[in-house]
């Protein structure tokens, strides 16, 4: 099949579209989703298209309407709800903690609750504290929630429309620089699994298990740390909530060295608990001891020069698998160094030039 | 509604026995609510409620024997012995949930009203609540969206004066709680909820306004709790409900006042009759769910 | 209110320089009311405001040149940097805090009002805060709590019909929010927010009531955005707000509508001085804040 | 100086008591903190000592209430707020995460938030889904929070104590089956550290890092197992944010053996970050994989025979310690079996009927 290239931005909006047009009982719901930004961009042309009935703007009760997206999905309709941040899910976290989470354990056969939330993760220019949060491992915790990452235009579609075929409540987690990436996108319908990880890129010396964004980063390490010598395999965890570890596991036992990267904290991040399944499960093929490269435990401050020492990237993974080998050549760790981008590191290309 | 009072009767007696292993929350007292609305609504219709549940449940046709075998803990329980007194549901009658974090259904049932609109059912959904819902923002955020999307959904407080143990004054200002609804844009009335047939011509006259496409109705009715607010006791001796005013609910009862009501109207009511039917009913259901089996441990897991 | 209007001016001007990288909420046509109600308010009293402060930030007396060097992201802005825009504060002019989930400062204000009561201080609180906060549960929790307790607090509504580009009736029913707060028994006036006059009369007397001990007071103020939501544009292009609704509001720009009531009070004013005067200080402050040193990386360390 | 024993749930009250004593800005409120039940007996004549202004109880509204005690508390005010469910915090995990825990961040001096969250997590009779979770990960995860869970009366006064303090917002986390426990209480007005760990017995063995209630059950373990010869070296964890690692990363040193209990669901858990931590800084030592005993992935279900697989107690502690031994001797393997209780395993003890 020939090459059709979407950005992430697009390959959701069509899968929106398309999973509108397969089932006329999904609707969709959020504080913007017909404005004139749509969502970055994923939902334009929808209310034109479905109308008034099947795609809403919605009031700012973030529990109240989570809420009402249960009762929906429990008398059959399959809502999408979205936030611009995910920040202000934390509003919601009673209704989908205390009820979706529980609704189908509770009352079985006809509680199923077929919801999606999509949400926005991370940084953006100056969003700081309270607008830039990746809060994926408070849901990654909760029984009754699955929880997904996409990292690449085929799978935004894929998985959204996977999502939206579940029962159950599932968090899709978009993060906010990867809208703009992209990637084949096959034009046809297709669901892909809510389960699994990938392997996007072999290689024998490093395991790196890489979340949302960070994958983007590691993929450019990855390029570079090839020029030197070094094959890093990279893991495209996707899916964060029920996590993959078997391709981690099988990974490690060719690599027996693992980092893992995350956009959130470090402690009590998700990033602990492929750590911690990976040493249970396969301590003796660990060469060495594994690496989180996440944010620092601080909250996300705003100033743009606050930004560059709080936001890993490439170089800081290129560096850490250098350390993992044991590679202390000073011209290859000045290597390393030189992924560092120039220009601000608030935004992720020139083009970005605020206000949101 | 002698016959939810007397089923909850038994569970408070028998609760002392250790096998129904969960809070129960008591509707004794508060019994023409439930029934009132319910006798209102079709079987179609939805209902949805709070800890303070099994009268709504039996009210809108719930199976006795799945809930007993409910608080025991049964698999044939109507949540199957993973929810038990605070967690009830039977959607074969429409009752599609009952959970104890306050507040916490009301959202979702105006979403399944919200359901019934776009997917032009003539359904309506019916949510009670008690009191204490209204310190809750997400219920202030319920009838906003209810409001605004006009949805029929029948909202019916039933306002007993006190949250566990603290009463109204102490919670929320001086202001009554149908007017607050009312500004919100949602029509509402209040008055006596022990009066069985006040309130089951306000539900009818208030669904009449939904299916007339008048919008969200809601309905505020006074009444009273005569048992302790978890539990199978009288705990008036505790002192924190004024003297006298168990006293004073007591004498309008809802059964007594239904009954009389019955009389006037000359409809003949064997009550001994009747008793002995609802008595033989309970002990059945008792035995049946106290024979019954137990979850089996592991097939839970499918569900989450 | 000139003063305001023209360092925003400057904000949007400068902004596509890219040295103020945060999202920015300018007050452009809303200025009326911060002035108005801060005027009203003693230096002892505290202010919290949301996403759109700039404006009450300046109005109780904050520094320019702190919150210019907070939009550059330097170590002497207002917030050491680690806000931006959308954070702000200072404490030595009882501004305690601007932050942008919307209605999260409402309850934070409440509670500074409720412990000036336990701690007997005469100062009183006032928290700004827009038509969207109506949809929040948590502003109907603390208007329940401010009525519940008497406190000592000013609510101040900003209606200016807009959530980001969605219409007040697109997200609440047809209702007046004025009587909404009432109806929680929160004495409410609402009014023209333009009409500086007007906002400052509302403020001070509402001010007197809640010192006369009759509790919480809510002032509503009809306003009008004329940028884009967020950023320096003027975005009516986008066809989200009727044609002529812009114009009409400008029409009754609150600076013009201010100067009028000067002259007709006959007060002397150079506005051309002023103008020079504001200027000077607005590039003084920018140049100040261009030229401060950043945050020194790892010292704000110290704060979580 | 002599033992003066009283309960875990009396040693809060006194510190409550005392604290309040000490400071006059200190005030407590919480739904039924002066009611007839007095939160389990943890503030019986509060009010009646401290009068209606300090003593309050509060309207239904978790969130709206947590802003007010964070405005009181950047006013001066040190509140002490009290929920008799953790799963009722879910409505307030905006005002926590996005407010209490960024407010000295944002806004550095003058905007430190002395705020303490008393939570009551865990197990009771029938509490079910909704009234039963523990849910310590979703705060130990937040930057600007400190997380707290004393397992014995001694630290349940003195961290209260240390908590009420400390400027800091801090959740202190009660399991309810640890009311009724007790202990010495210095009968003194004393602070505990809000960090650190505790080694509470010595062993060479194996090191169980236990939270909160797990703490006796691990106890009761280690008991029996020392009648086999087996010594376990217990640390009693106390904090879950910020984590003392270097406590147990010295024992680890020693025993080469870890096994973590937690209250909590395994996946993304605090238990996942102890075994992450150990393994990046310790794998050396480790002898073999680390063990986590916690609830599997579910909600927690109400009937009384379902209770009795989901909530591992000391048998199941000492066979994992067996297993981590590779001791498989069935009369050893036995008597670590027998160690399960006989009767109800949804209440602590005999005199426990309900109906909270
Ligand atoms: C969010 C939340 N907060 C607190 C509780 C504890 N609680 C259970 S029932 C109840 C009383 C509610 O009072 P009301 O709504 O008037 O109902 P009633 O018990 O009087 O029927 C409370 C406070 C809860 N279950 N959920
Ligand atoms: C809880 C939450 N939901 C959504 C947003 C996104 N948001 C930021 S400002 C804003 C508009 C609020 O409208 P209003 O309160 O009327 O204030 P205005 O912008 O008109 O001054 C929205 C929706 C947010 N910041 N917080
Ligand atoms: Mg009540
Ligand atoms: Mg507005």
């Amino acid at each position: 099949m020939p090459d059709r290239i979407l950005s992430y931005a697009e390959a959701i909006r069509e899968a929106t579209f398309q999973a509108m047009e397969d089932n006329d009982q999904v609707i969709v719901i959020g504080e913007g989703v017909p404005d004139p930004k749509n969502i970055f961009g994923t939902t334009i042309g929808l209310q034109e298209k479905f109308g008034p009935d099947r795609v809403f703007d919605m009031p700012l009760s973030e529990n109240g309407v989570t809420g009402i997206c249960i009762g929906a999905a429990q008398a059959g309709l399959r809502p999408l709800m979205v936030h611009q941040r995910i920040d202000f899910m934390l509003l919601a976290m009673d209704q989908l903690v205390n009820h979706a989470a529980k609704w189908h354990f509770l009352f079985g056969k006809g509680a199923e609750i077929p919801l999606v939330i999509r949400a926005i993760i991370g940084r953006g220019w100056g969003q700081g504290p309270q607008h830039a949060q990746s809060l994926q491992a408070l849901f990654a915790h909760i029984p009754g929630l699955r929880v997904v990452m996409p990292s690449s235009a085929y799978d935004a579609k894929g998985m959204l429309i996977g999502a939206i075929n579940d029962n159950n409540p599932v968090i899709f987690l978009e993060h906010r620089w990867l809208h703009q990436i992209t990637g084949n996108v096959p034009s046809n319908y297709y669901a892909e699994s809510l389960e699994g990880a990938k392997v996007i890129r072999k290689g024998a010396m490093v395991t790196i298990a890489a979340f949302s964004y960070m994958l983007i980063e590691a993929i450019r390490a990855a390029e570079w740390l090839a020029t030197q010598d070094i094959e890093v395999e990279i893991i495209d965890m996707r899916v964060v909530r029920p996590l993959d570890m078997d391709t981690v596991l099988m990974s490690i036992e060719k690599t027996g060295r693992l980092l893992v990267l995350d956009t959130a904290w470090k402690t009590g991040g998700i990033s602990a608990e492929i750590v911690a399944g990976v040493t249970e499960k396969a301590m003796k093929h660990l060469k060495c001891a594994p690496v989180r490269l996440t944010l620092p435990d601080l909250p996300a401050p705003t100033a743009s020069s606050l930004t560059e020492t709080y936001y890993p990237e490439a170089e800081q993974v290129a560096e850490a698998v250098l350390r993992l080998l044991d590679i202390d050549d000073n011209n290859v760790i000045a290597g390393a160094k030189a992924l560092a981008r120039t220009g601000n590191r608030d935004v992720p290309n020139a083009d970005f030039t605020g206000p949101f | 509604m002698l016959r939810i009072r007397r089923i909850e009767e038994a569970v408070a007696q028998r609760y002392h026995e250790q096998e129904m292993r969960c809070p129960v929350h008591l509707s004794i007292g508060q019994e023409a609510v439930a029934v009132g609305v319910c006798a209102a609504l079709s079987d179609d219709d939805i209902v949805y409620s709070g800890h303070r549940s099994h009268a709504h449940y039996l009210a809108k046709g719930g199976d006795l024997t799945a809930l007993i075998a409910e608080l025991y803990g049964k698999a044939s329980g109507c949540s199957g012995g993973r929810g038990g007194s605070m967690h009830i549901v039977d959607h074969k009658i429409g009752f599609w949930g009952a959970t104890p974090i306050v507040a916490g259904t009301v959202p979702i049932a105006v979403g399944a009203a919200w359901a019934a609109k776009l997917q032009n059912s003539s359904r309506i959904v019916t949510i009670f609540f008690g009191d204490g819902c209204f310190e809750e923002g997400v219920m202030h955020e319920s009838l906003n969206f209810a409001a605004l999307h006009q949805l029929p959904v029948l909202f019916v407080c039933e306002n007993n004066g006190y949250s566990v143990y603290t009463n109204l004054q102490s919670r929320q200002p001086h202001r009554s709680i149908s007017a607050l609804a009312s500004a919100h844009g949602v029509n509402s009335i209040s008055g006596d909820g022990n009066d069985v047939m006040f309130v089951n011509q306000q539900s009818s006259d208030a669904i009449k306004r939904i299916h007339n496409g008048e919008g969200p109705q809601f309905l505020e009715f006074s009444t009273f709790r005569w048992l302790e607010h978890c539990g199978p006791n009288n705990d008036d001796d505790l002192g924190y409900r004024d003297e006298g005013e168990l006293a004073s609910w007591q004498e309008r009862c809802p059964i007594e006042l239904a009954l009389g009501q019955l009389n006037a109207s000359s409809v003949a009511l064997d009550q001994e009759d009747v008793e002995k039917d609802i008595n033989a009913e309970i002990i059945s259901a008792f035995n049946t769910a106290q024979c019954a089996d137990p979850p089996v441990v592991g097939d839970y897991c499918e569900y989450a």
